[in-house]
């Protein structure tokens, strides 16, 4: 067996390894608008991109513009992202409800601060979680993502690209300030080491072609605009040919496949770390940088004789509703600390059924939720 | 196909599968804005696949669905910011943004100023029929002043844009007015702009009969088209006429040509001089 | 050599805007974490605060993985201005170490501190002003047991710019040197440990 | 020049596609068209079409196709019509 | 006693019942831009508002500018309204936070239509529910409303004015494209036969006046701009008077006070209409026009011998709870029809807790569930 | 306060409650335009209470917070669309919409070329420091080609917007450019927009020594004084140099006025003309 | 005269757009809610349908309270154009009645069927072919039992514009005559219920 | 005329306020400031002081005022300074 190449080691900002990531998962298109506290994702971009293959780097008149960009990039081909914070993620989400109907593959990485409004423009907050499922109009399915650590920026970043072109949706990122503005020690993967994924793209000659058809995963493949498959792509409903149609079995079978193509896969798109959670009473569920305040509370716990244990949570959306319920098989207690009033607590209230306790944790004040805050809450039971 | 003449030729451009007429009402004229926007294709043999065209949301958006192109049907206001994306992405594809005047000038404004301004290389084009077509008659900027639409029942208090002014004062490489009465000079200035760097503009003055005319005292899609023949005159002309005789006319033809790069020309040229024939690093 | 073990090490820089501060802990953090092989994470003050004119740079150190990233309890506070003394001296861990500009805190929140007037140092010695982090991070370098000087320095070397590399080079090692001098041989001996006895 | 055609061309109204919107009748120069009982545009002076191109070009529709007589068709056709008569669909 | 003055009865078109109904509520400015379904709205506005007092009607260049326009004038002293539909919703979505924040009285008419993206714009839809409640960034709180005949169009409208003005907060006024395109016979009250509630003014020198603090209710009075009181309005996370602020507890206090000016009042705020609940097995929980078709197959179910009742939610958020718990005292099943893949059913479930066995009807075809959808379903218990 | 002169009579506009210095940077020349505007209100003797600053997000936003005037501070780029929905509801108020070159014509361009055509009874300040200040230093439609910035570190590829060509473009009632160095150019300036009907464009030049000047080859705030004080020309006489003559210059001054009615003015006088002497039902 | 009592009755006008269906609709709608004290929901098709030429308004009607708008089995169909009948045949309750409008309806689905050449008559009658929709209100008003002529031309009187009323009420008075005379007396007899028991 | 107002006038900064930016010092005709050790403008001619007003004009941070000395003020201000001698604060 060949001895692994050593890796790169870098001393990056959260932010920066979400650069990283991206043009390792093969970025090539970034459109975007600056705000706090994601700024830094899109002047690194500005530096790297020009100096990439083909990469291109577009700073755009405001975040609608940067979403319609980023759309239009990924229809011609391009894998692409955009980075904002909440004023700009409300912005968006008009054409990110587009893109999910266009089945446009896009990241888009939102650097949680704190609002409502213009809140709290340099603080950490974990407020826009609720939003990151609802925000666009619609019944519409959305794959959302969370990283904790400098590490994770990096790794789910790689992850949200190939999620959102396996899946041909839009993936949604979510950072906090914290993650986002920390800076560590992080290995950088080496080619082939790590899965990169890219579209499928249409194997039948043009005039077999059907944009939006049915297929096993539910996913049509997708050549780039101008490959000699000439298409049409509407946010309205469609049928199989992207024809906008009003008839109530191909409405159906379109909001249905949108919906099914990323339900179905929950095995692959779920993910969650689990710390010591097999045997826990008390279980700590936790995503982004307070999950690792939950991390030193539930090492601290146990040091106190209480099995507690840590689900922390790397994809938000779909709700890994399956390792919720294998929790809730042995906890008596579980522990929801967020920064916000509330916000994914009511997606493990809304599994939990009345079954084990469910305790909150919220800081809505610019502060980061700390351990000992955990702890205590942990000691309670 | 090119043996054919006439709408022989544009029958070649419409997608079979789709069900013709289209859905605009009689006389409608962007059916004809999107014949001359075929025709001068067809003239400077550009293939169907390095077409793209990029509509926004209105009456004039539905047009993208007809037509044997890639076609992207985005949202209201947005197409120029699609076009560009598509464009960098993909410098090598004929873009075309094409919209309403509302989509164009109320929502889309931003887009598309700064589309002029940063001189992306799409070819825009404003079917301007002075009205919210598809929502119903309601105003759009480009409304005449005093005006009865849906929202102005006492008459439009606005001013319209005169979208080539705007085109102009956002720094725009080459701006252009016809009208679909006058089809052979609007077919001269789409192929033109189709075949010119950067940002181009062409507004297609274009009646809606249904939701602006009824109201305007317009008795039939016909008296709007009399009219477009009537006032319309070539720009060159009305320049050299008197202030108190230009009132209602509108001067039609090319109003300026600029000759800047298009974005995406400057962008990749930046990027060649960065990286060198394939070398990594700057010599900035 | 192998690297000291720490079980978080929390080192906060704090003065004024303009003095270099979060360039010093990035440097300091980059060293540790790429040279000497800790897991370090570095968190900074954004916004106003910063704007006003304040400024703070938060390492924690460990050899071990650091779930918690902020500074909770600090085992050194680094204060270059009487503000910056004020604000954060009571998150000091019993036992800490205080390093201070000595001109510019004049008033010391205790008498066991280690000063040194790195400004005037800089200006006087090195000839640049500016220069004055460079100078606390040659110092620091000394004090810290688990820091090598030479790792520290090559970092230094990789992470400035060529023009500006020897001045700083001379000011880390003045640091370094007078730290020495001034604060004495066991200055940061409450931090040494023996190698423990876990196994290779 | 377009006037020597006068006589040599076919015109077709789809009538499928016709929505009557009355433009090719008001504005062809030789009144080629009418607008028929059912409101779709009918060629009732197809001989006087001087094939000026201007209906084809702005019909909304696509609807109405002129083509140049093939050599047979112009053949048949010089058989005087008479005056008024329908033609085309 | 003076004998009741005969109420004017008009057929109207729900669009048009709100249009009564704001300006009985004293409605006096209309910022907005067209879209379908919500369009007869800005149109008879048009007609009306010039004919009026002091009636301001502004047709804005977009979406983000009529929430710009309607806050502004709200500041300013207006009670103010727009309409819009899901992709307008979807702009209006970060000035909708800032007034959130700055605390504007406003009241947005969302007419559902298909999404997501541009959708089906012409037909029927309850897909904006969880928008509605999350669609801007930040922990917020939000009241929404609902109407399920053209009747109630006109009261819920002057209801959604009145919460604005009670609680100095947007308040959002959810139809779908049935109930805002049906015509009906509705009663137009006379003055006096309905409260009308303005804001409060304060009523102490200007030196002493803070736009932010705290009082008994939680809603600090309000003076028009221009009043003599000359303070600052922002969306920044704010202290008392107005001013910007990072300190945690003045951060705390904000959020907090406009969230329990909401959450303290409940019994004024959710409102719900009972039918045959009492002694029902099977409560169906339902809203909007699909309300009607439960109410039909309620009074069905009945005759077959099913006791059905309905629990109609004209309040849609902060969630009826404390109604629900009640219903939970006796009903063995939940019946929830929506025009959506699912969305109050989720506050449904939150509260069940694994209670009552909770069955869904769902539409997403632009068709509306129908009395014998929703009778089939109670029916099987 | 009527004695006072200078920064006596500034500081009875300042709000005494608030922390001062402000937070802008050293040299910043936001504050100068602050100073201006107080002194040109004051001259105009318009009371405090009449008074609405609404301001965006930005460095320049932030300025609202000091002065004892009504202030709104809005959300990025909409400054307008607030300030107009405040004049529409009390045209006896003077709104003044203070914006940063980003807020007014990036996010917000659409909101700047509307409020121009519609002719919205406002005076608008734009500052324009070439450069997104408040976020750190990223390029803005303003900053000048080949400027050095955050995201554009090879050099801006944008042609920057022309604020006075693009508010012609739009149909503005009135614009005009200054600097912070020619203040008193500036308050004339300022005084007369004030005083205007309609809409109002004020273009103010203000220095970003931190995020732009730093990296655009000023070593000192003091250097980009004197780039203002070298660069800027009258208008007047800007448009008597020599096309070559003119590279590098930034002419100064008023640019044109027009005279037509602000929209509210319309609005009320065509509601007066419906409803008539309290009659209802219009006559249109 | 006191209303009679009616339990849901639904009727649908279809037919092509500029027929005026839609004000056929809303004209009968509002004089029998307002006119007549009916409960009445008034729906109607939006969107490309209504654009590409059909055009389709519904009624329901009730003395009690109307929970679903919307019609689903049709008491009265009333399809002026061929493409509707065939469209909505289909939804007519079994006793339903089909009014046709006999000149553009050809192939009648049932033998069961009232017809008039609506369009004829206006045209020629009254001389103006848009009042079609009217001679259609005119016949029904006799067609339906409920329905009070006088009210109805009432309510027809104060929605339209001064200009265009005389030729309207001649069309409704045409419209009546003739359904009368072609229809006979007891064509709407099916839906002439005694008065009931009920208590005042 | 301004400069007849030469030595009429006091000037005072206050230093809480001044950021240092010298913009005063670099453009008083009369080089009336000077930057400080602690990166404060100070007043070092006053009497120079033409009251030409460019300074209050131009400091961003409101920090300057000059007025014309009162006439008490004027009188104990007739007496010779010492050249070069640090005023104000
Ligand atoms: C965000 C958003 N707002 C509003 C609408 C509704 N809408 C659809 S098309 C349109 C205007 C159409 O007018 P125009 O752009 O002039 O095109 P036309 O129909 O006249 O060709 C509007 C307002 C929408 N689809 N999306
Ligand atoms: C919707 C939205 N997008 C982005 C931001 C972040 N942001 C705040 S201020 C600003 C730009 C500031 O530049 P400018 O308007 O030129 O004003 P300056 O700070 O230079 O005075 C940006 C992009 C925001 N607050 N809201
Ligand atoms: S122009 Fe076309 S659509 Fe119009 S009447 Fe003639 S053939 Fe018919
Ligand atoms: S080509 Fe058409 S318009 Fe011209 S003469 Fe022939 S029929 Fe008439
Ligand atoms: S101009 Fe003002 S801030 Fe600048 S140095 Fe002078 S006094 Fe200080
Ligand atoms: S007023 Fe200010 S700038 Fe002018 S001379 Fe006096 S000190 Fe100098």
């Amino acid at each position: 067996m060949p001895r692994r190449k050593k890796r790169k080691e870098i001393f990056a900002l959260g932010n920066e390894a979400v650069v990283e990531g991206a043009l390792l998962a093969g970025c090539s298109f970034y459109g975007g608008y600056p705000i706090t506290p994601s700024s830094e994702i899109m002047e690194i971009m500005a530096a790297r991109l020009p100096m990439t293959g083909d990469g291109v780097f577009m700073q755009m008149e405001d975040e609608i513009a940067s979403m319609g960009a980023i759309v239009g990039a990924s229809l011609a081909g391009r894998k692409v992202m955009t980075a904002t914070s909440g004023p700009g993620f409300s912005l968006m989400q008009e054409n990110l409800g587009y893109a999910i109907m266009a089945e446009a593959p896009l990241v888009l990485v939102n650097v949680m601060r704190g609002g409502p409004s213009t809140g709290l423009p340099t603080s950490p907050a974990q407020a826009d979680v609720q939003q990151a499922r609802w925000g666009t109009h619609g019944d519409h399915p959305i794959i959302v993502l969370s990283a904790s650590d400098v590490q994770e920026c990096l790794d789910m970043t790689i992850t949200a690209f190939n999620m959102a072109e396996k899946y041909r949706t839009p993936v949604i990122l979510l950072l906090d300030e914290v993650t986002a503005h920390t800076r560590e020690k992080i290995e950088v993967p080496n080619e082939g080491e790590f899965e990169v994924f890219s579209r499928t793209v249409p194997s039948m000659p043009p005039e077999w072609y059907k944009p939006y058809e049915e297929t096993v995963r539910g996913v049509p493949p997708m050549p780039p605009l101008g490959a000699g498959y000439r298409f049409h792509v509407t946010g309205l409903t469609h049928d199989r040919n992207g024809f906008p149609t009003q008839r109530p079995e191909e409405i159906v079978e379109l909001l249905e496949r949108i919906h099914r193509k990323i339900d179905q896969f929950f095995y692959d798109i779920q993910l969650v770390d689990e710390v010591q959670t097999t045997d826990a009473d008390v279980v700590v569920i936790a995503y982004g940088s307070v999950a690792r305040s939950a991390e030193l509370a539930v090492h601290q716990a146990r040091l106190n004789g209480v099995r507690a244990g840590l689900l922390k949570l790397k994809t938000l959306f779909p709700y890994p509703r399956r390792h919720t319920e294998k929790i809730l098989g042995h906890a008596r207690t579980l522990v929801v600390p967020e920064m916000n009033m509330g916000q994914m607590s009511r997606e493990v209230k809304r599994v939990n059924m009345g079954r084990a306790s469910v305790r909150t944790i919220n800081r809505v004040d610019g502060q980061i939720v700390t351990p000992s805050e955990i702890l205590k809450v942990i000691m309670q039971g | 196909m090119n043996g054919l003449t006439g709408n022989d030729v544009i029958h070649q451009y419409l997608r079979h599968n789709k069900k013709f007429p289209h859905v605009l009402c009689p006389g409608c004229g962007h059916g004809i804005v999107l014949g001359t926007l075929i025709r001068s294709i067809h003239a400077l043999s550009i293939p169907k696949d390095d077409i793209v065209v990029v509509a926004g949301i209105g009456c004039s958006g539905r047009l993208a669905v007809y037509v044997d192109f890639n076609t992207v049907h985005t949202t209201h206001g947005r197409a120029l910011t699609f076009a560009t994306g598509i464009k960098m992405a993909n410098p090598k594809l004929k873009v075309i943004a094409l919209m309403g005047d509302g989509d164009a000038l109320s929502i889309g404004g931003n887009h598309l100023i700064h589309a002029a301004r940063r001189n992306i290389g799409v070819t825009a084009l404003v079917l301007n029929n002075s009205i919210y077509g598809m929502t119903g008659g309601q105003s759009s900027p480009a409304t005449p002043e005093g005006a009865t639409t849906m929202t102005n029942p006492y008459g439009q208090l606005d001013k319209a844009f005169d979208t080539v002014e705007l085109a102009r004062g956002a720094g725009a490489n080459y701006v252009a007015r016809g009208t679909v009465f006058h089809v052979k000079k609007l077919e001269k200035i789409m192929i033109e702009a189709l075949g010119r760097p950067g940002f181009s503009l062409v507004e297609a003055i274009t009646p809606c009969h249904t939701q602006y005319g009824r109201k305007n005292k317009f008795k039939t899609p016909v008296d709007m088209y009399q009219w477009l023949k009537k006032s319309a005159i070539d720009v060159e002309r009305y320049e050299e006429l008197a202030d108190d005789k230009r009132e209602g006319r509108l001067p039609i033809g090319v109003f300026f040509r600029r000759d800047r790069n298009g974005y995406e020309e400057r962008y990749y040229a930046m990027k060649e001089a960065l990286t060198g024939k394939g070398a990594k690093g700057g010599r900035k | 050599m192998k690297p000291q073990e720490l079980d978080r090490f929390e080192i906060r820089f704090s003065g004024l805007g303009g003095q270099g501060i979060i360039t010093l802990g990035k440097i300091m953090g980059q060293g540790l974490a790429l040279g000497h092989g800790y897991n370090v994470t570095q968190t900074q003050s954004y916004g106003p605060e910063a704007r006003g004119g304040s400024s703070k740079c938060d390492l924690v150190i460990s050899s071990g993985r650091i779930s918690y990233p902020k500074a909770e309890s600090l085992d050194l506070l680094v204060a270059l201005s009487q503000e910056a003394c004020n604000a954060y001296y009571p998150y000091l861990k019993p036992g800490g170490a205080l390093v201070i500009e000595t001109e510019l805190v004049g008033q010391q929140p205790t008498n066991r501190f280690l000063g040194l007037p790195f400004t005037a140092l800089a200006r006087d010695k090195v000839g640049v002003a500016q220069a004055m982090n460079t100078v606390v991070l040659g110092a620091l370098s000394f004090l810290l047991p688990f820091v090598q000087q030479a790792i520290m320095r090559k970092t230094l070397e990789t992470v400035l710019p060529a023009k500006i590399r020897a001045v700083n080079v001379k000011a880390f090692n003045l640091g370094h040197r007078l730290a020495k001098k001034e604060w004495g041989d066991d200055a940061g001996e409450v931090w040494r440990v023996e190698e423990g006895f876990g196994d290779d | 020049m377009a006037h020597q055609k006068k006589g040599k061309s076919t015109v077709t109204v789809y009538p499928d596609w016709c929505k009557g919107c009355g433009i090719c009748a008001e504005f062809c120069p030789s009144k080629v068209f009418e607008i028929g009982e059912h409101g779709k545009a009918t060629v009732v002076r197809e001989k006087d079409c001087i094939h000026c191109g201007f209906c084809e070009l702005h019909c909304p529709d696509f609807a109405i196709v002129v083509r140049d007589k093939s050599p047979v068709a112009e053949m048949e056709d010089t058989a005087p019509d008479k005056p008024g008569a329908k033609k085309g669909a």
